[in-house]
Order: structure tokens, then C-alpha cells, then sequence
């Protein structure tokens, strides 16, 4: 049990990590959302080992719920979308950054979310060890893609990293205590990307594609 | 207009039962903040000015206020008016920081809506800008000072700043001094911060920049002397020597700047308004001498030096309020304030023309008219300065005393100028040509003042004593009205004296006798009128005369280091070949506003030039406000992690 | 106040008030949604937030005797702070309710707005309403994160009811950076639940009330607090407008239909700074004041500064009052971190006041929009002339906004500036003073600008129905009372919430 | 001094003899001025002659003169003969030496400068305003001028007061301090400047490129012209007479009686025709200054007076 314990939360952090990778290394809007499918279902999948861990039954449901929006009714909405639009829009042509530095960047972002975790004492929990600096370098990769990235699309989907790494955050410190929140958070997650969605629909009707750059015209000139 | 009598009453009242008088404005209200009134000589006397100069102004906008009724109902300046008025007096009365500020504030806002009262003029609203800005500026330095002053006490209240004052550490009172002199000297427009005055006070309807100029302007005194007296707890120490020092030096520089700006000036209200900061720069000469006696100790000089500066707070107002109120009449009915299209008023306006000559008198200081009675006090102070022990303090103060004495011989020279110009002389535009005489309201408006300058003038005693009792110091004179002014000498001599009264009766009699002498000399002779020598060229007309341009020419070419005029100079002949003969030659000489152009512009431009590239962050792409979030939590998260 | 007492409460009538006061909005919804008629959204919707200030100013008497109301097992939980954000959202949802009359029936006459979009509008109205109702009265610091964002996706949608180009740019900066700065806020509020749960003493189920984890706090991890906090600020601050998280403001503001913007400014950025507080307070319990309140004075100075410089180089006038409100909210954030009683009460009537001038100077500046067919401010001149009485109306605003007296923005910002220098920021506050000059000179010139001057020829004197002037009127009305003389409820409220945020956490 | 009637009596009419004396001195000064360039010129009793002429004289009056215009020679008169009542002449007393000190000569001078200047520029004539707007200038740096000489003396002899100054003058043994030297200076171009003498001003000539004063009355005749050219020529002898009490105060009669009053009388008009004539022949020797090279000379009178200051506070 122990031994099960300690190699299997280091490799499902690592496979989460994995994935996120996957979504920046990747140009194409497919790509990201099969990526961003695994990093959901290794999401569920860590969710039920910790509620496995800690025999909280809440998570299980959690895990169900994650498995259900994240890698089923997101990707579909986000199809529903992106479905009558244009190769330019779907395709991530020229981030601000490139690919190789965005790499080299969000391997950084990893490091310093390592380093910024040490000061927080664990008490020897092996869980927050494992999945407390993953989760922040899930928010800050996230935040990074959506600051890299020209395409609303894009932005959307490193706000769904971001959030990720926001659930995972949750259950592991909280072990998922107080159900209604998690499911609050869900529906708002899921409202949010609803709007979103429209709101790209909009975008991509007014300036028929769903480039970032349109949306300069608000600033101070 | 009644409150203005009742506010003499309540003036007259308080000084003369020096016993200070007290109530809360809101009597019971639970506000955080009370609003106490408090009303000792020094207020008083104030209120006395306010009351006084405000009554006349008011019997004067009767008529005046009729300028505006035909473009927009007068109900708005009225209401702005009085309410003006009233805040002046709230801010003399008020005993509490808070509501100094507050009613200070109230002050500035109301005057600033009167000067963009006529707000058709684009250039109306820039100077209102102006005005507004510099004293919001000025207003944060008061605040800062107040507030150093709170901490130092833990008080808003001023009764705590009295007791205080002995107590409180000599560095404290050096930067709440500094401040406050910022921050007041901005409200009176002493030199370097006097810009927004001679745009402001023209702007105003006349009515209004008479009170502005006169009373507005004032408060800043009553706030500088409270702050040097009161909460500066002013004694005789060496430290307050330099307090003295800056004020004189300051004042000496206000004068000598405000007085050559005023000399060369063609429109008469900016003329009047930078002569305010030159008299203000008097009165702070005096004030500064009276600082300086008092930390080495002469407190009878002391008072001389303080009862000069106070006696020209008082006349200033005076013949100030009335010059502006005759600028006004001339405004009401040629519709110009430019002096170049005056002229030959005195036949159309006569009485206007009289009144205006005693002002213009009293302000010059020539006897036997108030200004010249403080100016002769200034003077003496100045004269006492063998008593200070200290040599370079003394020849600075002489330096000080030619600058003073060159203000009064330009001072002179610039009223010489535009009564001249407005008054005399041929009519320089049809405007001039069909001017009339103003109504009588706006005259006995007037007149109340003239009559009170030449009262001043002619028994200085009452204003002396006024002042004397209002700031309860040892009177340094008899009581009865017509007494000598005496000041003795360290020998016990006569220093000097002085008895305007009998002056006048001298000039009078001599003029009386003079004149039978002549006629019995010269037997009766008649008079013909004929038209002026015209070197038998036939036809003088306006364009021949001097004009207030190059009345003041000699001035501008012997102060040249100071204007930096530049002449434009541009000429049409009739043919190329001959370049003499010409058809028309067009001399344009401008001035420049060395303040505005060295001090201010730098340092805005700079300013904007700092701004533009800060806002620049506000780029319009998403992407670069999530990288500011990104950046604030790194940055703020590494902050914390390394900091333990 | 011990549990024994808050059961008491909650067994006892007093959650039937929050009940009523909850489910109004909802019932409004309801109605608006179901009978589409103008007239009756209208009347329904006036009516509910009527009722809203009326329950709204009960519960705050409630508060005023009882210290503090809590119902349904403390996931509701009412103090003296929570009241000082609840007078703002019932006073100015009333009024901009009643504004919204004039405004959006104006449009909805000239055909900017069709049938859908008015019942849309109503709808989310009162959602709107409904959900910055919640942030106050919840206990559950992850419920109060819930309505957050909720009143990011309704503002949203508000935003987007005009099918226009920069509405559309201005709602989706709007999402993606609240969204984002909000989930930051989701971390730290968990991390502050995290903190409690190390906390031997706590049983978890209440953990994320705020009254266990100020009990609680002194017990906490420092270090997870402090990491918590900073997540905290940048989260709540990017809603809360603080700089340099701000940016999405002026633009959501500036495109917004006016009566929303007024909610926005007036009510929301006050939420925000609430929460903000709340968790200021956890966090000075753990690990002493200082720590946030350096925070606060930086970022509040930060976003002083920004904002007033900004001012200066606006064009258009809706902008400006956006970047006026970050100005005050950085005024008030400053004011919290100065710390002394003079700045807490300071900032409890600078929220106050802010809530009452700015939504003046939006529905100020909607009419003269409508009217002038404009926002850019070089092209509206001589106000004053065309419509004396909005053009009066919206100099005082202005002036209040700018703090001048005889308005109460005057009092509130003297009351904070003075406490600054108390409190030993003397640097700080200097820069707070400067800036504000800066604000003042821009903001002035622009004001003086477009309420004087000449209009153009075509102009056609006469204001904008009554229904526009009279919500203005009883603001500007509130703002000069409060200028002089602050009620007695208020300054015990002022008083409270000192206590409540000095003396640790609960008042009692 | 005790002052009994005959005091008082004979204070007064030094006065008027000063008023009476003044042509005299004039004349004189022309007399020297005509005999140095070789011509015989008037007699010294002409300047009498000519007020007695003018007095009797028919006014003419420009059409375009106000009140003004006519008021103006009269309030110059009053001022200056008045400023003449002040000043001790040949005894240290004056029954007026309460009533005022220096600076209010000043006053009364400043007040007489105004009242010519504006009726200078009441007739819209050219020379009128020329003449207006040179003594604007010049008057007003030769104020500060004469404000500072008195500053230095008031120092050096404590009061402004002229008895008292004129006293104290006369009871110091050694006067020539390097303080007083430099007031001194700086009174004597005072004196000519305020005479409108060479270098300053021609009164011979009527030259628009010369004259300052003579500019500005030239519109006045008859009675009024008469007014002006006495009060100018008290206005002269009042300066001069201050600068001969003051720096070289022997022979002034410190008590009342009838040989020591002829004594001062008689130093008093030696010493008055001695100055005059100094003038006169400085005059010869000197041309008309161009006018924006007075203000040099103003300012050395300045310098000279503020070093005077330094000098006694050293």
C-alpha cells in the first residue's frame, strides 16, 4: 500500500504534466483538445486515488463529474464552436512566443512553482507533496498559454488548464469536504465556458475569425 | 449685502470687547466633524475688511450685475456672489482644520465658478483652470502642514494648536512654516506662484475680482499670520530669524516683479492684478520685518513693522477693491478692458474719473492718502533695522529697501500710466467715444470706498488703533484720532513724525493763499480755449498720442534684462526701391512672461511627457493585461517566498 | 458573539429578512421572464429593488442593534461591514432601476435595442442584482467566491446585450481576465481553508466560514497565509479593479449600458474590495497588520496613480469615470492599509460615498450621451446651456467626485489622507496627495470643458424626462448631506467595522 | 532750542524767504551758465520777471483738456511750496517738524510729479506724452534714488526727521564719514536730476530730442505756467538747501537771536549761490546725455547710497 502510494502519485502528476505539455507544444486546436481530454481524464484519475487515499466518497463523485464535463461536454461544446470556422482561426499560426521558448518557459514556470511550494509545510503529506506544485505549475502554465497565445480559442483552452489546476488545487488540499462548492465551481466553470463560446461565436461573426488582434480597438490612444 | 453691514457690527463688537467669541455651526449635529467658529481680534479684523469691502462691492453690483442680466439671469452670479462672500467669512471664523479646509475649498470653488462666470470665452475657462489648479495645489500644501501639526498634537482642533505651540519642536515648526508659506503664498500670488492671478482676477466679473483681489487674497495673510503667531508660537528666538528673512525676501521679490509686470501692461484689470501681488509683496515685507524685530527681541518695533503690514492688508483692500470697481464701471460701459481703446473718459464719466484718481493716488502712496500712511510705516520699519544685531541681516534688509522703493516709483508710474491712458487724452475708439457715466448704485458703491481711503489717509488713528486693538498689542501712539505719529530714536529724539491731517490742511491753506497771491499779482485774466500745438501739421488725432504701449516704452528698454521684449517690427513702403518711404510701419511689442515661459512650461511638458508613457500600458491587447496579472503574482509570490 | 447566540439568531425570525431579501430578485426574474411586457419588467423590477432598499435598510438596523445576524448553520452571516457593502447595492440598484426607465426605454424607442434584448436585459438586471446580493450576506468564503464570478458572468452577458464591436472586445477582456484573477482568488481562499484545516482544533465542515477561520487564525500557518494572501489580492484586486490588474475595467465599464455601469462601479468593485478585506482580516489575525497592509498602500497608491494620470489623456467621457473608480478604489485600499479608526471609517464612507457620486456621474454623463448622440468629450460642449439641469447636476457630480467640497467625497478622503499621515506613511501619502492633484487637474478640464462653453448651433435646449433627473436628484441630495453631517447609524457602523477589522475579526 | 514766538515767526518765513528766493537762484545759475559761454545773458532777476509776465498773461487752453489739466499746476504748486514750510533753512526749527519727515517730501515731490505728468498727457498732444512718459521713467528710478539717500543719512544721523537729522548734522565734529561721502554723491546727482539740469534734461531748449520736462508743460501758459516754473525752481532750492544743511550744516543758526540769524542767513545764501554755480558750471561742461544713459547715472546714485549703507553698517 505504502509502496503503491509513493511511486503512483510522483507518475499520475507526471502524466498530468504530460499532458499540459501536450497542449503547448502542439499547434492545432484538435491536438489541444485531445491533449486537454487526457489531462481531464488523468485529472479523474487522480481524484479517485486521492479519494482512494483518503476514503473521502465525495471524490468519487468529483471524479465522475470531471470525467463527465471536462472530457465529454467541454470538447463538445468547444467543437460546437469552432465547427463552421476557418483553418486561420482553429490554427495557432504565430504565438507571440515560439514553441521551443514556450517549452523552455513553461518548464521554468514548473521549476518555480517547486520552488515556490518548499516554505509551505506538508507534514509529511504525500499527496500535497506530489500534487500541490503540479497544480500551481497547471495555473501559471496555463495563465503563460493564454498570454502567449493570438487566438481567442487558445486563451479559452489555457483557461481550462488554469482551471484545472484550480480543481486539482481544491481537492487536494480540501479532500473535497464541502461537495456543493465543488459542484458550484463546476457549474460556473461550465457557464463560464458556455459564454465564452458564444461570446466566440460572436467574435467570429463580427470579425470572421476569432484572432485576438481584432479586439485592440478599447485603449488609450 | 446685509450680512456684510452685520458682519462690520459683529467685527466692530469683537474688537472692541477683545474677549474672543465662540460657537459651533452645527451646534449639536453628531458629525465626525464639528464645525467651530471662533472669532478673536485677528478674524475680526478681517471680517472688518470682508464687511466693509463687500458692502460696497454689493451696493456696486446693484448696477453692475445689469452688464449680465440682458445675456443670462443675474440670479446665478448673485447666488455665487454672496455664497462666495460667505465662505470667505466662514473660512476667517473657522476653528478646526476641517472646516478651514472645507470652507477654503467652498472659497476656491465659488470664485473659480465666478471667474468662468462668463464661460462663452474659451480663454475664460483656461485662466479658471489655472487658477483653480494652483490653488488646489496651494490647498495641499495647507493640508500637508495642517496634518504635520495634527500628528505633532493629535488635534484638529486650532484651540490645541495654540496650546501647543510653545511645546512643539523647533524643526516641526520649520516644515509646517515652509508648507504653509507654500501653501498660502500660492492663495496671495506671491512670486513664483502668482501665474493664476493676473489670468483669474481679469476674468471675474469686476464685482468679483474686486472681492478676490481684495478680501480673497487677504485670507492667505490671516492664514500665514495665524500660522506665525499662533501655532508657529513666534517668540524671541534667533530661530524664527530666517522665517522673518524668507518672508521679507520672498515679499520684496513679489513686489519688485508684480510692479514692473503691472507697468507695462495693456489691459487694465491684468495691470490691477499684478499690482495686487506687488502689494501683497509689500505687505509681506512688512509682516517679514515684523517676524524678524520679534526673534530679536524689539517687540515695539515689532508692532510697528506688524501695524505697517496690517495697515496695508487694510488699505489694500481698500483702494484695490475700488480701482477694480472703477475698471469695472469702464468694462460696464465701453465693453473693453484694453487700455489702447480708452481714452478721454474724464469728460464722459467724470465722477468715475475723480474716484479712480483716488485710488490711483492712495495706491501710489502719495500723501495725504491712505497707501501713503502704510507705506510710511513699511518705511520706517525698514529704517529701524540699525536695531537688529546682526550686519548681514541688515544690509540684506537694505537691499530689501531699495526694492521697496523701487516698487513705490514704478508703483506710481503705472497708475500715472493708466489713469493717463484710460482717462485723458483724446478717445482712442468709437467705443470710448460713446461712453457714459454709470449708475448711481455703482457710484455710491464706489464712493463708500473713496471715502473711506481718504478717511484712512487723513486720521490714520483709526485705522491704527483698529488694528492695534484687534491684535491687542501696547498701542505705540496717543488715542486721540489727530495725534502726531511719533517714533522716538535711540537718543530719545524725534525719529520721525508724521500728521497727514494737517498735511492736507497745509496743502489746502498754501493752495488757498497761492492762489490770491496769483491774483493779486496777476490781475484777473481770461481763458480761451484753442486746439493743442501741433507743430501747424493741423489735425492731431488719437493715433498721434502716446499710447499706454509706448507711455511705458522707456520702462521696457531700461528694464530690458527683465521683459526680453521683442518688437515686431513690419513695414509696408510704397516702393522696393525706396525702403524711407514708407506707407505704414506697424511696431508689435510684446513682453515675456519669463515665469510662465522658464518655471512652468518645462516642468509641465515634463510632466505629460512622464504621464504619456506610463498610460502607455494600457495597450488594448488582452494578452498583455493576463501578462501583468502573471508578472504582479510572480513577483508578489517570489517577494514572499524570499522574505521569511 | 458566541455560537450559542448565532444558532439563536438562526433559529429565531431573522433569516426569514434574508430569505425575503434573497428571493426578491429571484421572484423579479421570475416575473420579468414570464410577463414580457415593458411596462410591467419595469414596474417589477423598480418595485423589487424597492422593496430590496427597504429589507436592505431593515437588515441593517438589525445589524446596527444586534452586531451580527447569521442563518442557515452560518453559511449566512450579516455584520457591520457586510451592511456597509449592502446599503450601496440596495440604494443604487433602486436608483438605477429607476433610471434604467428612461435609459433603456429611450433606446428601445429609437430601435437600438429590440423586444428580446429588453426582456434579456430586465432579466439579468435583477439576476445581476441577485448575485452581488449574495457576496455580502454569505459566510461560506467559497459561496462568496461562487457569486463573484456569477456577477462576472451576468455583468458579462450585460455587456454583450448590444450587438456592437467594442462591446463584444469589451465583455471577452472582461471574462478572461476576471476569470483568470478569479480562479487565482479560488486558490487562495482554498489555501486559507487548507491553512484552517492544519488547524487541529476545526472540524472541516465549517471551514470555510469565515467566522471559523478568524477564530481560528491565529493558529495558521504564516507562510500559507502569506502565499494565500498574495493569491487573495491579485485575484479579488483584478475584480476590485487595482492596478496593475485593472486594465479590463475601462473598457467593460466604458461599453456596459449606463445603469450596468453604475452597478459595476458603484456596487461591484465594492464586493470586491469586501472580499479583499475579509480575507485582510484573516490574514492580520495569522500574521499581524503589517503584512497587508503594505500590500494595500502599495497597490491602492499604484492604482491612485495610474488612474489619475490616465484621466488626463481620456477622450471619452464613460472611460474617465471608469478610471475615476479605480482611482477610488486604489483611495480605499490605501485607507484600509493606513489602518487607524480615522481610515477605516474613512474607507466605510468612502465606499459609501463613491457608491453614491459615481453612478450620478454615469447616469450624468448616459443623458448627456444620449443627448449629444456622443461619447467623445471634445465634441460636447456648453452642457449647462442645452440642459441646465442635468448640466448642473453633472458639474457637482463632478466636482463631488473629484473632492470638493461642500460634497461628502471631500470628508471621507480628508478623514483618509489624515489618517495616512497618522499612521506613519508619510511618503505614501504625499504621493497619494500628489496624484490626486493630477486627478483633479484632468479630470477638471475635461468637466470644465463639456459643462461650459458654447454648444453647438443645432442644439435644442430641454433636459430628458423626469425619470432621468430624479434618480440624480436624490443622489446628489445623499451626497451633500453626507457632506456636512454623517448620521448616527453610520458612524456606530464606521465604529464597528473598526472593531470588526482591528480587533480581531468579530465584533462583539 | 526754546521755541518761543519770534521763533516761531521766523521759522515760518524762512520758509517764504526760501519760496521768494528761489527765481534768485536760478536766475543766478543762468547768470553763471550766460558768463561761462561767453555771452552777457539776463539778468539774474529775469526768472521774477518772467512769472510777474506770465501771471498777467491771457490763458489759452487746449480744447481737449479736462478739470484735470487745469487742477494740476495748482495741487503741484500746494505740494512743493508746502514741502518748503517743512524744511529748516538758516535756524534749526521749523514750525511744522512734527507734521512730517523726509519721505514725506517724497510724497509731496511724488504728489506734485503725478499731477504734472497726467496734465501732460491731458491735451492728447505728442510732446505731451513724450515728455509724460520720460519723467515717468526717470521718476521712477530717481524715487528709489532719493528713498536710499535718506535711508543712508537716517542711519548715519538717526531720524528721517529733518529737524532732528539737521541737528544732529550739525553737532558731529568730524561729518565726512565715508557713509555720508557716498550719500553725498548720490544726493548731488539727485539735485540735478530733479532740477532737470545737464546732463539730464536741457530746460534751455525746446527740442522734442532734448527737453523732458519742458515737454510736458508745453501746453500750459499764462498764470498756470507761471504756477509751474515757480514751483520748479522751489522744488530746486528745497533740494539744494536739504543737501547744504545736511553735508555741510556750519554756520546754521542754532539759537535765536539777531547775529547769529544774519550769520545763517547770510552762510545760507552764499552757501545756495556756491552750489548753484558748482552746477552752472558742471552744466557747461557737460552735453545732454542720450536718455537711456541717465539711467546709468541714476543707478551709480543708487550704488553710491547702497554702498553708503554697507560702509556704515561695516
Amino acid at each position: 500500500m505504502e509502496i503503491f502510494q509513493i511511486d503512483i502519485l510522483p507518475i499520475s502528476s507526471a502524466v498530468l504534466l504530460i499532458a499540459t505539455f501536450g497542449v503547448i507544444v502542439r499547434r492545432g486546436f484538435m491536438d489541444w483538445l485531445s491533449a486537454y481530454r487526457y489531462q481531464a481524464i488523468a485529472l479523474s484519475g487522480i481524484t479517485a486515488i486521492i479519494a482512494f487515499v483518503t476514503g473521502a466518497w465525495e471524490l468519487y463523485i468529483a471524479a465522475a463529474l470531471t470525467i463527465l464535463i471536462k472530457a465529454i461536454i467541454i470538447p463538445i461544446v468547444l467543437l460546437r464552436v469552432t465547427g463552421g470556422l476557418s483553418f486561420v482561426s482553429r490554427y495557432e499560426l504565430n504565438p507571440y512566443i515560439s514553441v521551443r521558448l514556450s517549452t523552455i518557459i513553461s518548464a521554468l514556470l514548473v521549476a518555480l512553482s517547486y520552488f515556490l511550494t518548499q516554505q509551505i509545510p506538508f507534514k509529511s503529506d504525500q499527496i500535497l507533496r506530489a500534487y500541490l506544485p503540479v497544480s500551481i505549475s497547471l495555473l501559471l502554465i496555463g495563465l503563460f498559454v493564454m498570454v502567449n497565445r493570438r487566438v481567442a480559442l487558445n486563451q479559452v483552452v489555457g483557461l481550462l488548464i488554469l482551471e484545472n489546476g484550480l480543481f486539482l488545487f481544491a481537492t487536494t488540499l480540501t479532500r473535497g469536504v464541502s461537495i456543493i462548492i465543488e459542484i458550484g465551481i463546476f457549474i460556473d466553470i461550465l457557464v463560464g465556458v458556455i459564454i465564452s463560446a458564444s461570446l466566440m461565436s460572436r467574435i467570429s461573426h463580427t470579425f470572421d475569425n476569432l484572432n485576438v488582434d481584432n479586439l485592440e480597438q478599447l485603449k488609450d490612444e | 449685502m446685509i450680512a456684510s453691514i452685520l458682519a462690520i457690527i459683529l467685527s466692530i463688537s469683537v474688537i472692541s470687547n477683545g474677549e474672543p467669541l465662540r460657537a459651533s455651526l452645527l451646534g449639536n449635529i453628531p458629525t465626525l466633524f464639528d464645525l467651530p467658529i471662533y472669532v478673536d481680534g485677528v478674524s475680526a479684523f478681517f471680517i472688518f475688511i470682508l464687511g466693509l469691502i463687500s458692502f460696497a462691492v454689493s451696493l456696486y453690483s446693484i448696477g453692475y450685475s445689469k452688464h449680465y442680466a440682458v445675456k443670462n439671469g443675474t440670479s446665478v452670479l448673485g447666488f455665487l456672489f454672496n455664497f462666495f462672500i460667505l465662505s470667505i467669512l466662514l473660512v476667517v471664523t473657522s476653528n478646526s482644520v476641517f472646516s478651514f479646509l472645507l470652507f477654503w475649498e467652498t472659497m476656491a470653488l465659488t470664485s473659480f465658478l465666478l471667474v468662468i462666470y462668463e464661460h462663452e470665452h474659451e480663454s475664460n475657462l483656461k485662466s479658471g483652470m489655472t487658477y483653480i489648479v494652483m490653488t488646489h495645489f496651494g490647498t495641499a500644501f495647507i493640508l500637508a502642514s495642517f496634518l504635520i501639526l495634527y500628528i505633532q498634537t493629535g488635534s484638529f482642533s486650532f484651540d490645541v494648536f495654540r496650546q501647543a505651540a510653545s511645546s512643539t519642536p523647533m524643526l516641526i515648526k520649520d516644515i509646517v512654516f515652509i508648507l504653509a508659506f507654500i501653501g498660502f503664498g500660492t492663495k496671495a500670488g506671491i512670486v513664483p506662484f502668482h501665474i493664476w492671478l493676473p489670468q483669474a482676477h481679469p476674468s471675474a466679473p469686476s464685482n468679483a475680482s474686486a472681492l478676490m483681489s481684495a478680501v480673497m487674497i487677504k485670507t492667505a495673510i490671516y492664514g500665514l499670520v495665524r500660522f506665525i503667531f499662533d501655532y508657529g508660537g513666534l517668540g524671541p528666538s534667533m530661530d524664527f530669524a530666517w522665517w522673518g528673512l524668507l518672508l521679507l525676501s520672498v515679499g520684496a521679490v513679489s513686489s519688485v516683479v508684480g510692479v514692473l509686470y503691472a507697468v507695462v501692461e495693456k489691459d487694465i484689470k491684468r495691470a490691477l492684478a499684478f499690482s495686487s501681488i506687488e502689494n501683497i509683496g509689500i505687505i509681506l515685507i512688512g509682516l517679514g520685518l515684523s517676524v524678524i524685530f520679534a526673534a530679536f527681541n524689539l517687540p515695539s518695533l515689532s508692532i510697528l513693522a506688524l501695524v505697517a503690514s496690517m495697515y496695508h492688508t487694510l488699505n489694500h483692500a481698500v483702494f484695490k477693491s475700488l480701482l477694480f470697481m472703477c475698471a469695472g464701471s469702464i468694462d460696464y460701459t465701453i465693453h473693453t478692458k484694453n487700455m489702447e481703446s480708452m481714452g478721454g473718459l474724464i469728460r464722459k464719466m467724470p465722477w468715475t474719473a475723480l474716484l479712480f484718481l483716488i485710488g490711483a493716488l492712495s495706491i501710489s502712496g502719495l500723501p495725504p492718502l491712505n497707501g501713503f500712511i502704510s507705506e510710511w510705516l513699511t518705511m520706517q520699519a525698514l529704517l529701524s533695522t540699525p536695531y537688529i544685531m546682526n550686519t548681514n541681516l541688515q544690509i540684506l534688509i537694505a537691499f530689501t529697501s531699495l526694492a521697496f522703493a523701487l516698487t513705490a516709483g514704478v508703483g506710481a508710474a503705472t497708475f500715472v500710466k493708466i489713469f493717463g491712458v484710460s482717462f485723458l487724452s483724446k478717445s482712442r475708439s468709437e467705443l470710448a467715444l460713446n461712453a457714459v457715466e454709470v449708475p448711481r448704485t455703482m457710484l455710491a458703491g464706489k464712493g463708500v470706498i473713496a471715502f473711506t481711503a481718504v478717511i484712512l489717509g487723513i486720521l490714520p488713528f483709526i485705522g491704527i488703533n483698529l488694528i492695534t486693538s484687534a491684535f491687542n498689542l501696547k498701542s505705540f501712539s496717543p488715542n486721540n484720532y489727530f495725534g502726531y505719529i511719533s517714533l522716538s530714536n535711540t537718543s530719545g529724539g524725534n525719529f520721525a513724525s508724521l500728521n497727514p491731517l494737517i498735511v492736507l490742511l497745509l496743502l489746502v491753506s498754501v493752495a488757498a493763499c497761492f492762489y490770491v497771491f496769483v491774483r493779486i499779482v496777476g490781475k484777473a485774466t481770461s481763458e480761451r480755449a484753442f486746439t493743442t500745438w501741433d507743430c501747424g501739421f493741423g489735425g492731431l488725432n488719437a493715433r498721434m498720442e502716446y499710447s499706454a504701449t509706448s507711455l511705458s516704452q522707456p520702462l521696457r528698454k531700461v528694464f530690458k534684462f527683465f521683459y526680453k521684449p521683442r518688437n515686431k517690427i513690419t513695414r509696408e513702403v510704397y516702393a522696393e526701391s525706396n525702403p524711407y518711404l514708407r506707407r505704414k510701419v506697424k511696431i508689435d511689442s510684446t513682453t515675456r512672461n519669463l515665469f510662465e515661459e522658464l518655471l512652468y512650461e518645462p516642468v509641465i511638458s515634463a510632466c505629460i511627457f512622464l504621464f504619456d508613457k506610463i498610460r502607455m500600458i494600457q495597450t488594448g491587447k488582452v494578452n498583455a493585461y493576463l501578462l501583468y496579472i502573471m508578472i504582479t503574482l510572480v513577483l508578489l509570490l517570489i517577494f514572499v517566498r524570499l522574505t521569511p | 458573539m458566541s455560537r450559542e447566540m448565532i444558532e439563536f439568531f438562526a433559529a429565531s425570525g431573522f433569516s426569514i429578512l434574508l430569505t425575503l431579501l434573497i428571493s426578491t430578485p429571484i421572484i423579479a426574474l421570475l416575473l420579468t421572464t414570464f410577463s414580457r411586457q415593458k411596462k410591467i419588467m419595469e414596474t417589477v423590477t423598480i418595485f423589487s429593488t424597492l422593496l430590496i432598499m427597504i429589507q436592505g435598510f431593515v437588515l441593517v438596523a438589525e445589524v446596527i442593534s444586534e452586531k451580527s445576524i447569521s442563518a442557515f448553520n452560518n453559511i449566512f452571516y450579516v455584520d457591520a461591514f457586510s451592511a456597509v457593502i449592502i446599503i450601496p447595492i440596495s440604494i443604487v440598484g433602486f436608483v438605477s432601476a429607476l433610471y434604467s426607465v428612461n435609459y433603456i426605454g429611450r433606446q428601445y424607442d429609437n430601435g437600438f435595442l429590440d423586444k428580446r434584448q429588453l426582456v434579456r436585459y430586465y432579466q439579468e438586471f435583477n439576476l445581476f442584482i441577485f448575485t452581488m446580493l449574495l457576496v455580502p450576506l454569505s459566510n461560506n468564503l467559497g459561496l462568496m467566491w461562487i457569486a463573484i464570478e456569477a456577477t462576472t458572468l451576468v455583468s458579462v452577458l450585460l455587456i454583450m446585450l448590444y450587438v456592437k464591436e467594442s462591446a463584444i472586445e469589451a465583455a471577452w477582456k472582461y471574462l478572461i481576465v476576471a476569470t483568470v484573477g478569479l480562479s487565482f482568488a479560488f486558490f487562495g481562499t482554498t489555501f486559507f481553508y487548507y491553512a484552517g484545516l492544519n488547524v487541529a482544533n476545526s472540524d472541516a465542515s465549517d471551514g470555510m466560514n469565515w467566522t471559523t477561520m478568524v477564530s481560528n487564525a491565529s493558529l495558521f500557518d504564516p507562510n500559507i497565509v502569506k502565499i494565500a494572501f498574495i493569491f487573495i489580492l491579485v485575484g479579488y484586486g483584478t475584480k476590485a479593479g487595482l492596478a496593475p490588474m485593472h486594465t479590463w475595467l475601462p473598457d467593460a465599464h466604458s461599453e456596459a449600458p449606463t445603469p450596468v455601469s453604475a452597478l459595476l462601479s458603484g456596487v461591484l468593485l465594492n464586493c470586491a474590495i469586501y472580499a479583499i478585506i475579509r480575507f485582510h482580516i484573516v490574514s492580520s489575525v495569522s500574521v499581524g497588520p503589517l503584512f497587508s497592509n503594505q500590500l494595500l498602500i502599495i497597490l491602492g497608491v499604484v492604482s491612485i496613480g495610474i488612474a489619475a494620470i490616465s484621466i488626463y489623456f481620456q477622450r471619452d467621457m464613460k472611460r474617465m469615470l471608469a478610471y475615476s473608480s479605480v482611482e477610488h478604489m486604489g483611495v480605499i485600499a490605501f485607507a484600509v492599509g493606513t489602518g487607524s479608526i480615522l481610515g477605516i471609517s474613512g474607507a466605510v464612507l468612502h465606499i459609501l460615498n463613491h457608491a453614491i457620486v459615481k453612478p450620478l456621474m454615469f447616469f450624468a454623463s448616459g443623458t448627456v450621451s444620449q443627448k449629444y448622440e456622443t461619447k467623445a468629450m471634445k465634441q460636447i460642449k456648453g452642457v449647462i446651456k442645452t440642459m441646465p439641469v442635468t448640466g448642473a447636476l453633472f458639474l457637482m457630480g463632478g466636482l463631488a467626485i473629484i473632492g470638493m467640497p461642500p460634497f461628502n467625497i471631500f470628508m471621507s478622503e480628508f478623514m483618509i489622507i489624515s489618517s495616512g499621515f497618522k499612521s506613519g506613511q508619510y511618503l505614501a501619502s504625499s504621493l497619494v496627495i500628489f496624484f490626486l492633484i493630477v486627478m483633479f487637474a484632468g479630470f477638471m478640464s475635461h468637466l470644465v470643458k463639456m459643462v461650459f462653453g458654447n454648444p453647438r448651433k443645432e442644439m435644442k435646449k430641454g433636459d430628458l424626462g423626469r425619470l432621468a433627473i430624479v434618480p440624480m436628484i436624490i443622489l446628489i441630495i445623499l451626497a451633500l448631506i453626507l457632506g456636512f453631517y454623517i448620521p448616527e447609524p453610520l458612524q456606530i457602523l464606521a465604529k464597528d467595522v473598526f472593531n470588526i477589522i482591528n480587533k480581531g475579526g468579530l465584533s462583539s | 532750542m526754546n521755541v518761543d514766538i519770534i521763533t516761531v515767526i521766523l521759522g515760518f518765513a524762512q520758509s517764504l524767504i526760501l519760496i521768494a528766493l528761489s527765481p534768485l537762484i536760478t536766475g543766478i545759475m543762468r547768470k553763471v551758465k550766460a558768463r561761462t559761454q561767453k555771452r552777457i545773458g539776463a539778468s539774474v532777476f529775469q526768472p521774477y520777471y518772467d512769472i510777474v509776465k506770465l501771471m498777467r498773461k491771457d490763458d489759452v487752453v487746449s480744447d481737449q483738456a479736462s478739470w484735470l489739466f487745469r487742477f494740476a499746476p495748482w495741487v503741484n504748486f500746494a505740494a512743493i511750496a508746502t514741502s518748503a514750510l517743512l524744511i529748516p533753512v538758516f535756524i534749526i526749527y521749523s514750525p511744522f517738524e512734527l507734521v512730517g519727515d523726509l519721505l514725506l517730501i517724497i510724497g509731496l515731490f511724488g504728489l506734485a510729479r503725478f499731477f504734472t505728468i497726467l496734465g501732460g498727457l491731458d491735451t492728447a498732444s505728442a510732446f505731451g506724452g513724450l515728455g509724460s512718459s520720460r519723467e515717468m521713467m526717470l521718476s521712477a528710478l530717481i524715487e528709489p534714488a532719493l528713498f536710499l539717500t535718506i535711508f543712508t543719512l537716517s542711519l548715519n544721523f538717526g531720524a528721517t526727521n529733518i529737524t532732528t537729522l539737521i541737528n544732529s548734522a550739525s553737532n558731529l565734529h568730524v561729518l565726512i564719514t565715508p557713509s555720508v561721502l557716498f550719500a553725498l554723491i548720490s544726493m548731488f546727482v539727485i539735485v540735478i536730476a530733479e532740477a532737470g539740469r545737464l546732463p539730464f534734461d536741457n530746460p534751455a531748449t525746446h527740442l522734442e530730442l532734448t527737453m523732458v520736462h519742458e515737454a510736458m508743460i508745453l501746453e500750459y501758459s499764462g498764470k498756470r505756467l507761471a504756477l509751474i516754473e515757480w514751483s520748479q525752481s522751489i522744488k530746486n532750492l528745497i533740494l539744494l538747501t536739504l543737501m547744504i544743511n545736511i553735508f555741510a550744516p556750519w554756520g546754521i543758526a542754532k539759537s535765536v537771536s539777531i547775529e547769529t540769524v544774519g550769520i545763517g542767513f547770510a552762510v545760507f545764501l552764499v552757501k545756495a549761490s556756491v552750489t548753484a554755480m558748482l552746477i552752472a558750471f558742471i552744466e557747461t561742461r557737460v552735453a545732454k546725455w542720450r536718455l537711456f544713459r541717465i539711467p546709468d547715472l541714476i543707478t551709480i546714485a543708487i550704488a553710491s547710497s547702497m554702498i553708503g549703507i554697507v560702509f556704515f553698517y561695516i
